[in-house]
């Protein structure tokens, strides 16, 4: 392994520092870790909250900002934050309108968050959680964790975030990031593994021939191990995957996500096979990303997120956001 | 030393060894984890576990109770992940169910621990056979309880219970502890009067022999496992064949116990 | 190696058509193979082309759009553009104010464009080349093929267009240009080689414990070869070596660009240490970019580029910009 | 066959032998550019010389000047990189050379290599010693009217000139080349009468050989030198030992002239 770091006990903390350096509009409160907007609370606007493990850059510190976050709690590598942070990260925020929090379904960010959210009703907080489970390789029952949350918490943070921005409510912004959800789903395909720099191996072991299909984000091994196939056969994987879930028609917001380690050449070769599929389908792109969003430190491979727009999706989807990793209209 | 009832000193010299044991496994518990998980468990718990010493230092808490609720505390507030509330939780209610007595008695122990496996249960809502801690920890405690109400017989004696030098972690992946070790009627054996584990620490410490060697089998019980709850479960039946982290930490930490009580 | 992509020889093409499913502000011209504004020149405004081989994305086609480039074109991997390319994209942004090319040194780079900028004048277009040549790791001399351009084509599009966006004459905007290059430096390092996908192996070996000092950006080899370090002492080396060549103080630029198989926490990392050695010499990060701006295709390792500010180049920085890699102000 | 000159198929088949060279050697073309430069030199060449063989397909031009313009015309539309604009250069000022004449000697060949050369140095501005294709082609230019003017002794035949199979890539870093071969002396056979290579095929095709040969000892002789043009510059001294990919394309495209003017 060989990692741009000083040493895997500071990885995080050097990180915030470096964020802190290179964003101005962002306060880092190294003792608490969390990453607020450099104003302050806003007086009357719902303050959004989340986090998660570190390694999956930008999420969440880099969706900070105007039109989208208040703060992001930042845990260890793949690691869900603690109590603590999310507390601390919601007092900071907090401007009378309530605190929501994105939290991604896994077990630690559900039961960190929900300790948290436990302690800020006992400050006199007002706090709702809304629960992020996109990802289509994970099937859901009430006896199993359930589905994962990845891509889609981007679109939920940006949307939410738009709708907070005009003054809404705390139920109203939580009502419009569950219907972002509801509408979105993901799918993801590993190339490699990836390394965290405590343990310095890769989490598992692929052949040049194979890949993983169905990851999730923290390295952990996909649904399936498959032949290594071309770009608009894996893409076309996803788009199945995504697409017997929840039928796919009319304007979509489609993220072509890199997991870390693939060149953006091959996200945009990606991205064209996905526009493909999905005009086979008659979906329409009317809105997209490609890039690093939701990242699984050095792994290569993608994910595909798609979310059925309505009008009101695509509105504040468009309304402006100024964040490090998301910014437009400002 | 053969004290009859436990101090907090008692309980701090426990989560030391505990932090020992998980240092030394540190490695092992990632690796696991990296199998079927994300590669944090073992820093998870070497982190907090090492917080919770420093904490301990820094003011120990006069009464057993509050030691585990300290500890429980500080696992929540350090670890982060499934591990750091579960764990924290466990401690937590383990330290409340012992009250504010400045010692307890080993079947004070045993409901404690009771408490503390019912708390996870409730917050994971995992059942035995979901390949979590769970398995580990839900055996120990039936096993503690059962061989301090004299449902113990004779044995092979101290020898077959775990040293502190023997991994928790299963290396063949068929669990070679008595079936009955699982169902109320331990199998491991005493070194303490037959038929009843007395106040003393001999008869605890072959208890708690037992409940180890219980929490290691059903820890090595989670290989054939298909995982239910955690970030395993997303492997479906690709999570088979893997001893499950969580399952074996608790096997790590109950072996702690045991080893603290035969020497106190 | 495992590369999401349809096939080494249509790489390039599907990416353009990824990249015009992606960006309805960008038109791709695939039988010309350039990307240009999707709104057609401006009369009256200096139109700015550029171009390289491809495999460094977002570089040159996720520069196109406002206050940037007006033009992009992008060759083979790693191999500079054909004189058609040139000619056709200077056609296609040519609004009667001239148009600048922004050229990296390289041997091919140089030769393609100046036999374009021929062709150019030919056809009676004003064309002035600008050259960028950044790359402290390299000798200047007459008697070399001289410094590579490597992170200042950022700077020097960005800056130029914002100046072009105001209607400034050609000679005003080719000044500007010139004057980012003169005030800027960078230095890179390679923790991995990277794949081009016709070869399918790593352009070079570099084992656990080594590092390239003082690389490009096509995979070539670095100046020298250097045990491991920490990310303070990488950011040392490469801040030591510009700090040599161009003494640094006062206001500065800086990018922390990542070579496209980087994770962006990695980077975060180095940009605290970076800021941290900046600091040492008395120099203050005014402004700043972490990110993959200038890849090469897979690679792991980083590049530093500094730049020196003046109150007109912060001011042209800070000005709107609207490209899919770097988007500000609109 | 022994024609005296040479027509525009003559000019086509040397493009379409070149192109085939090129293929075969593009893996090992870009295993020397990944050395000390960007790992395209092959591909580039390939794709330059697959098109160049389209190009002439479509409408062969009538002039061996035409010939070697329009491949010139189309090395430079599809190669890019620094070899596209050097060698299109190289074939259009050769072409340029050659005028309009329906047919050509093997004179005006030598002098057309010349002026390529020449439009080669002069677009680059890379010297002898500099480690690029000039090292090549100029030994070759000037073997090739050395011979032809007759400055050719016996020699042990056909035989010492490079084979079709034989590769052009340097083994051992020891040019094996008579060093007489690269100061205008060329020390390469002929098969045609001695002292002079007189203007039949079998003549042209020995000074052929002796200018093959001669760009293949200057591709070897690239191996010791530091490069001071081209991307491998950028490496400085870490450039030696390896040979220049551009040279090494040099070679094989006088080889194959060679090749085709031997069964002419
Ligand atoms: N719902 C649950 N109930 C009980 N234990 C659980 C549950 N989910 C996970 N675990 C335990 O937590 C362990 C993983 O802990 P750790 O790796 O530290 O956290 P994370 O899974 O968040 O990375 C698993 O091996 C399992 O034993
Ligand atoms: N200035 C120059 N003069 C002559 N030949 C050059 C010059 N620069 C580069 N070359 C030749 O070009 C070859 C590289 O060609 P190629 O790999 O196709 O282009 P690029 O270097 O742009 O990737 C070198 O090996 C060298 O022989
Ligand atoms: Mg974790
Ligand atoms: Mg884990
Ligand atoms: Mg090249
Ligand atoms: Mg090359």
């Amino acid at each position: 392994m060989k990692k741009l770091i000083n040493g895997a006990g500071s990885v995080v903390a050097d990180a915030l520092r470096g964020i802190a350096a290179a964003h101005p509009g962002l306060r880092v409160d190294a003792e608490n870790r969390i990453v607020v907007r450099a104003g302050g609370p806003s007086p009357g606007k719902v303050g959004l909250v989340s986090g998660g493990g570190s390694g999956h850059e930008p999420l969440h510190a880099g969706f900070v900002g105007y039109g989208m976050l208040d703060a992001a709690c930042p845990g260890e590598v793949f690691t869900s934050p603690v109590p603590d942070q999310v507390i601390a990260a919601s007092a900071a925020v907090h401007g009378g309108a309530g605190v929501l929090h994105v939290v991604k379904n896994y077990t630690g960010d559900v039961l960190n968050f929900q300790l948290a959210a436990e302690l800020c009703a006992e400050e006199g907080m007002e706090v709702t959680s809304v629960l992020v489970d996109d990802d289509v390789a994970v099937r859901d029952s009430l006896h199993t964790a359930g589905r994962r949350g990845t891509g889609a918490t981007v679109f939920v943070e940006k949307i939410a975030g738009a709708l907070a921005e005009t003054g809404a409510p705390l139920a109203e912004v939580a009502r419009v990031a569950r219907e972002v959800n509801t509408r979105s789903r993901s799918f993801g395909v590993a190339l490699s593994a990836c390394t965290t720099p405590a343990s310095g191996k890769p989490t598992f072991e692929l052949s040049e021939a194979e890949v993983e299909l169905g990851i999730g984000i923290h390295g952990e091994p996909g649904r399936a191990r498959a032949p290594m196939r071309d770009a608009r056969e894996l893409t076309g994987v996803a788009l199945d995957a995504i697409h017997e879930d929840l039928p796919l028609s009319g304007d979509v917001l489609v993220m072509v996500n890199g997991m870390g380690g693939t060149p953006l050449i091959e996200l945009y070769v990606a991205f064209a096979e996905v526009a493909g599929h999905l005009a086979e389908r008659g979906a329409r792109v009317a809105r997209s990303l490609v890039g690093d969003y939701v990242t699984s430190l050095d792994m290569q491979g993608f994910s595909v997120t798609v979310c059925l727009l309505t009008d009101e999706l695509t509105r504040l989807w468009d309304a402006p956001v100024e964040t490090p990793a998301l910014r437009w209209g400002r | 030393m053969g004290a009859r009832l436990l101090t907090s000193a008692f309980f701090g010299a426990w989560i030391e060894e505990a932090a020992r044991s998980v240092r030394a496994e540190r490695d092992e518990l990632t690796r696991l984890d990296a199998a079927i998980g994300d590669a944090d468990h073992g820093t998870n718990l070497d982190r907090g576990f090492t917080e919770a010493v420093r904490a301990l230092g820094d003011r120990r808490p006069a009464t057993p109770g509050a030691v585990l609720v300290l500890v429980g505390s500080t696992l929540i507030r350090k670890v982060g992940g499934a591990s750091g509330p579960l764990y924290g939780t466990a401690f937590r209610e383990a330290g409340k169910a012992l009250g504010e007595a400045p010692e307890v008695s080993p079947a004070d122990l045993a409901a404690a621990l009771a408490a503390g496996v019912a708390g996870v249960r409730r917050l994971g809502s995992a059942a035995e056979g979901d390949k979590t801690m769970v398995d580990a920890l839900a055996p120990a405690a039936e096993a503690l309880t059962a061989a301090l109400a004299g449902a113990v017989r004779e044995g092979p004696g101290a020898d077959g219970a775990p040293e502190a030098g023997t991994p928790a972690v299963g290396r063949d992946g068929h669990p070679s502890a008595p079936e009955d070790g699982r169902d109320g009627h331990p199998g491991a054996p005493v070194d303490g009067p037959a038929g009843a584990a007395g106040p003393d620490g001999r008869g605890l410490a072959a208890a708690l022999a037992a409940a180890a060697e219980a929490a290691r089998a059903g820890a090595e019980a989670t290989i054939p496992m298909p995982a239910r709850k955690g970030r395993a479960s997303y492997l479906g039946p690709r999570s088979v064949g893997h001893q499950d982290p969580g399952a074996t930490s608790a096997a790590l930490i109950l072996r702690a116990l045991h080893t603290v009580a035969a020497r106190w």
